[in-house]
């Protein structure tokens, strides 16, 4: 019984220890992201947070993958997540229709053609 | 010649199920077709359910000897990569190359809420041991707590494996349940007003950060928590393959085929092991009932911790996305979506909620990682 | 340095398949290349044929090391996973996967049909014996007569595995020349009004029906013949999976990338069993002939039974569709088709043929586990 | 010998035994099917035997299924098993054509969108 | 209790990797990481570099046990399917499926540049060895000059396992470096005169050719270096499937998912030899030289081949396809076109390329075998 | 080292040797083909090399297979190389465009429907 409690206190500690650093250093990389960008490669995605009009950037467990502008109103963040949900096989209970679905221009041909360059190629 | 012929059919009936079978096997039997009753109609997390509780069916026919401890029997072969553990990482290899960490990445406190609803497995790890288990059962028992199939089949594979097949058959079941087990415990332990609460779009994340993660997740987890390497490795390489973005052909094979057929084996295989004699016990009614009590507590886990965050960002966090922090993705977070949706139908937290989702295996895997360091 | 060179240089002659290999040798990579020219000029059931003819050549080659038993070469591992008994269900589960028992659930009589055929199997267990070969042998030589390419190979590699190349290539060879071998027997046993009887339509299926049926199969077959079931337990799995219609994903794995995968390296396998010393001996050339006496007396069991169930329903039953029971799906159900037209253009005979044609399957199956619970 | 024709009779009799069991329950479940069918999810592709215009119903190997009224002759029926003849691979010798083939409306979508779900979710 | 507490505490703190890593650890994380860098960001054959790189990093976590040499892991048992030599055949199997030897049998005489470009191995073997290492050692370092993975990867298992890490690391890094290595040295060989030269159509190849060939390749080379055999066999039975038009699900299971999974698990485990104590030796160094110089006497040895061979046939071949024999299909052979167009923008040696190309890896092969065949 | 010095001199040998051999075979089989041609299967994709407007056969380590007469000019010959390359993921660097290309016709139908039957029937 000690053990157990001992081991729950140890655990519940590592845990919170391994995703608290996990933590910071996402929240340390993401800073580091945004202050040493000098656009190129990620310059259409990642924009800084604190742009007039900043824009969402939507990311599902799949590919779809939505960019559109944010008005400041909840709106289309509701309609946004209703496709998605919709996309993820739910049934919105709401009758939310989708006004506005924009597919963000493809970032990486580049990555694409190299990867359909590799099928092709007849060798690992 | 007669004589003969008589031996020959005797033998037959006498090696004949019917014979040899007592009541357990047909008891089992019987349990194996509502388990595939529960995977095909209601559609309990069918993709293991249903190979899960066939394997139950084929290794309680008698005389047949397709238990996963039959030697040299088709389904021993194939247990192997169980008890090797070799099945769950590569299904989390598979994971891994379907899951965007993302939302994770672009609100790291979510990853808080993903250590919270650990408290699940621990707890239940306590009472499991008040109970009698051993350590290393209570262990195994906790673990369904995670919400993770895959991570709660590696650890009961090496600390109790004589309860594989119950300890799969509550994580899967409970996993499909959670609809029904998380709305009534979060909307006790939240006022209208948190489950109202909008919150803020998050941000963008860069293609850079996405590739970076995967790589520092492994290094960081697996220096701190060795045991837990395989299962955060392999779901890490898997997130590499997707996010690099130049290996598509290995990153597909990994979330579908590949997947599926260990899939498949592992199911069959795992369910293969309750046999009568594993199952029929009354071990099997507490690993049902403390699994429940592990989710249960999970989601509370998750729910207070974000009531504790929304408390310290003055009102900013919504405490529903705290009971996705238990995994099951990406159930839970569909869960906190629609609890949060009744109370504001404005509201919209399920890429909020795919956070602490995400977090959670991360956190399972932790957890895993600790408990077979102490009891492994 | 000179003699070393010329040492060199005679070691590596001496080491080459040109000095090394005997007459032998030589005529099975002969017969190799022409039963590939079979495969894939005259289109015999190629997607094993091809395999296991490769795998006679690659296993011939003298020095090479490349037979199943040579032990720690590349095939020798490959070779485990029929030694082990898997490949054969492995491949079952991906048939149950791709097969409908619709026809044969809407018409259960087939079932008879399908027993019917398996008089080939035990017919010819009778002759081999009386020809002298081990009963042993003689069970895997009779199994030719299920029409049945995992069964045959799941039979042979347990009773005879010395025999498993020329009983392979036997049953896959006579399986392709079905169109062949069944018309004239066919034609021969009935008469031309036989032939004419235009079925009726079959009742559709429900969906409850289809689901249940792999479960009960599993179950009943296994309990009668214990030895059947790691056989029809996968089959009934694929096909579970199939009409549950809730693990798509998995099924399809089943019925391609892992049916395919295990294809492969069961066909290669399987012919580089086939070396010189085991192939070319008398007992290779009885099977061949006993092969298609077991498809013909096969085919004249279930006709012959059909003709009973024709007068038995006065006149209902086309006894064509009696020839589909020896499995061989579905070659031998448009067999009956198609000599049905013959008679009388308007006769449509395949969905009736279909529910013996995978009655067959499940007949081989449980003659199978006869035969392996008798002489294993 | 005697073991072999021992074996041959045993093993005629065990396939007979088995496959007439098996045939037996099948009737049993299907007249069981059709005796307590209350309509829902079955009752579009389960139809008694007895009604004045039965249907069609064709399940081959493969996904390809037809659902037809039939009138009674025969013709219809050719022209399907032609249909699934030919896609099976085959070379129907007789030159009918298909006059009418309509797909049975999707029965489950529930299923294929549980199905969809299920491959999205990042989770077994 | 709290001296438990400490107790637990400090042993996972001294469990950690933190505590038990050493310096060579840690450089070899960096190593791994800046692999990862290259596959993903400089996109140097990514298929096989990113799970190097990243078995790579799982091995060297300390106290993780992800080695391909700890016992029990999860990638120790991947390993044994190197270990086995069953990886590479299989890769080979699905780099046969995909490869076209039309330009090939259009083009006999391509073989010997095929052959030509050997010479890398074994003047690196001759160089290898006068630095010191051992003969079996030098044959692995040798075959880095095939530019043929999989080949210096089997070859690599056999004769010096321990070197499996840098010599995979060095053939893949290499042969993604194939533009910039060639070109130079094409251009130092040749005139511009020679680069200039247009050669005639190919002429257009049968089916049935096609089709023998493979069959004739398999049987020719195995008898004269049957320790070629499971490399040759297995590509040339993977061309088979592709050519015989017969067995398409097959051929695309066996250059898909099947090729992926080996992939997969060859990569990962392959890393995961490269310890800091394998990797950190000056041997590492020495291979990375010498790496590179067999990649450079290939394409020197190809093109001065290529240069005999247009002085005998009076100019009409063009010497820049020589360099294509080293294999790095088809990265060699679109080098050898890009050379060509600089020089002249109406030649296209793209097709006349691709013809040593494919020797090329028929040439590794068959080196492969005489290397194994006199060290192993 | 005398060891590498014979194997480098062996293994060379051994090299040519097998490369030779199955060069001379395979001009061999060439030729008997072109000799022993009597048309049929073979008919649409072998032409003897002497006719008066060779035939060019491109066939690349994909599947996309052209087939197109040749003017005894090499601007053909560079279109489809260039186009070939750009399907392999390369990026041409002349600004060629493609003016012709046809795609040979099916040769084996016969052989794909089996195929399908293959993968239709339920048996391996
Ligand atoms: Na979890
Ligand atoms: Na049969
Ligand atoms: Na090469």
């Amino acid at each position: 019984m000690e053990l157990a409690i001992n081991l729950t206190i140890v655990g519940m500690v590592v845990v919170f220890i391994v995703l608290i650093l996990l933590s910071a250093i996402i929240s340390l990389f993401s800073k580091i992201a945004s202050a040493g960008k000098t656009g190129g490669k990620d310059k259409m995605n990642t924009k800084d947070n604190d742009m007039p009009a900043p824009q969402a950037h939507k990311d599902v467990v799949e590919e779809s993958t939505a960019y559109i502008e944010q008005k400041d109103d909840s709106e289309l963040v509701a309609v946004l997540t209703a496709a998605v949900i919709a996309a993820m096989g739910g049934s919105s209970e709401s009758n939310i229709h989708v006004k506005s679905y924009r597919r963000i221009p493809q970032i990486s041909p580049v990555w694409n053609s190299v990867s359909r360059k590799e099928q092709i190629a007849a060798k690992l | 010649m007669l004589s003969e012929f008589i031996n020959t059919v005797k033998d037959l009936i006498l090696n004949s199920g019917f014979v040899q079978g007592n009541w357990k096997d047909f008891l089992m039997i019987g349990i194996a077709c509502f388990l595939i009753y529960l995977a095909i109609v209601r559609k309990y997390e069918p993709l293991l359910l249903l190979p899960i509780s066939f394997g139950m069916l084929l290794a309680n026919l008698p005389v047949v000897g397709l238990s996963s401890y039959d030697e040299g029997g088709l389904i021993y072969y194939l247990y192997q990569g169980v008890k090797m553990g070799i099945y769950p990482p590569l299904i989390f290899l598979g994971i891994g190359a379907m899951t965007d960490f993302g939302p994770l990445i672009a609100n790291p406190k979510s990853l808080l809420l993903g250590a919270a609803a650990q408290l699940g497995i621990f707890i239940t790890f306590i009472g499991a041991s008040a109970l009698g288990y051993t350590p290393q059962e209570a262990g195994a028992i906790g673990i369904i707590g995670g919400a993770d199939g895959p991570t709660a089949i590696f650890v009961t594979s090496k600390l109790a494996p004589h309860l594989l097949g119950p300890i799969a058959i509550a994580a899967y079941s409970y996993m499909a349940l959670v609809p029904l087990i998380q709305p009534p415990i979060m909307k006790l332990l939240t006022t209208k007003k948190e489950r109202e609460i909008v919150m803020k779009q998050l941000r963008p994340v860069s293609k850079t950060e996405k590739i970076i993660f995967p790589i520092m997740v492994a290094i960081i987890v697996s220096f701190i928590v060795p045991d837990a390497a395989p299962l955060v490795g392999m779901l890490m390489l898997g997130n590499l393959f997707r996010e690099s973005g130049v290996v598509e052909r290995i990153s597909k094979t990994a979330q579908n085929e590949l997947m599926n057929i260990v899939t498949i084996f592992l199911g069959v295989s795992v369910g293969a092991t309750a046999t009568g004699d594993a199952f029929l016990d009354k071990k099997t009614l507490g690993i049902i009932a403390l699994g429940l009590v592990a989710f249960s507590i999970g989601t509370a886990g998750g729910v207070l911790f974000g009531k504790l965050m929304c408390f310290a960002t003055g009102g900013k966090v919504n405490p529903l996305i705290g009971s996705a922090g238990v995994s099951a993705v990406p159930m839970a977070a569909r869960v906190s979506q629609k609890v949060g949706q009744e109370a504001n139908p404005g509201n919209f937290l399920l890429m909020h909620a795919m956070g602490p989702n995400v977090a959670g295996v991360i956190g399972s895997a932790v957890a895993a990682g600790v408990l077979l360091s102490v009891l492994g």
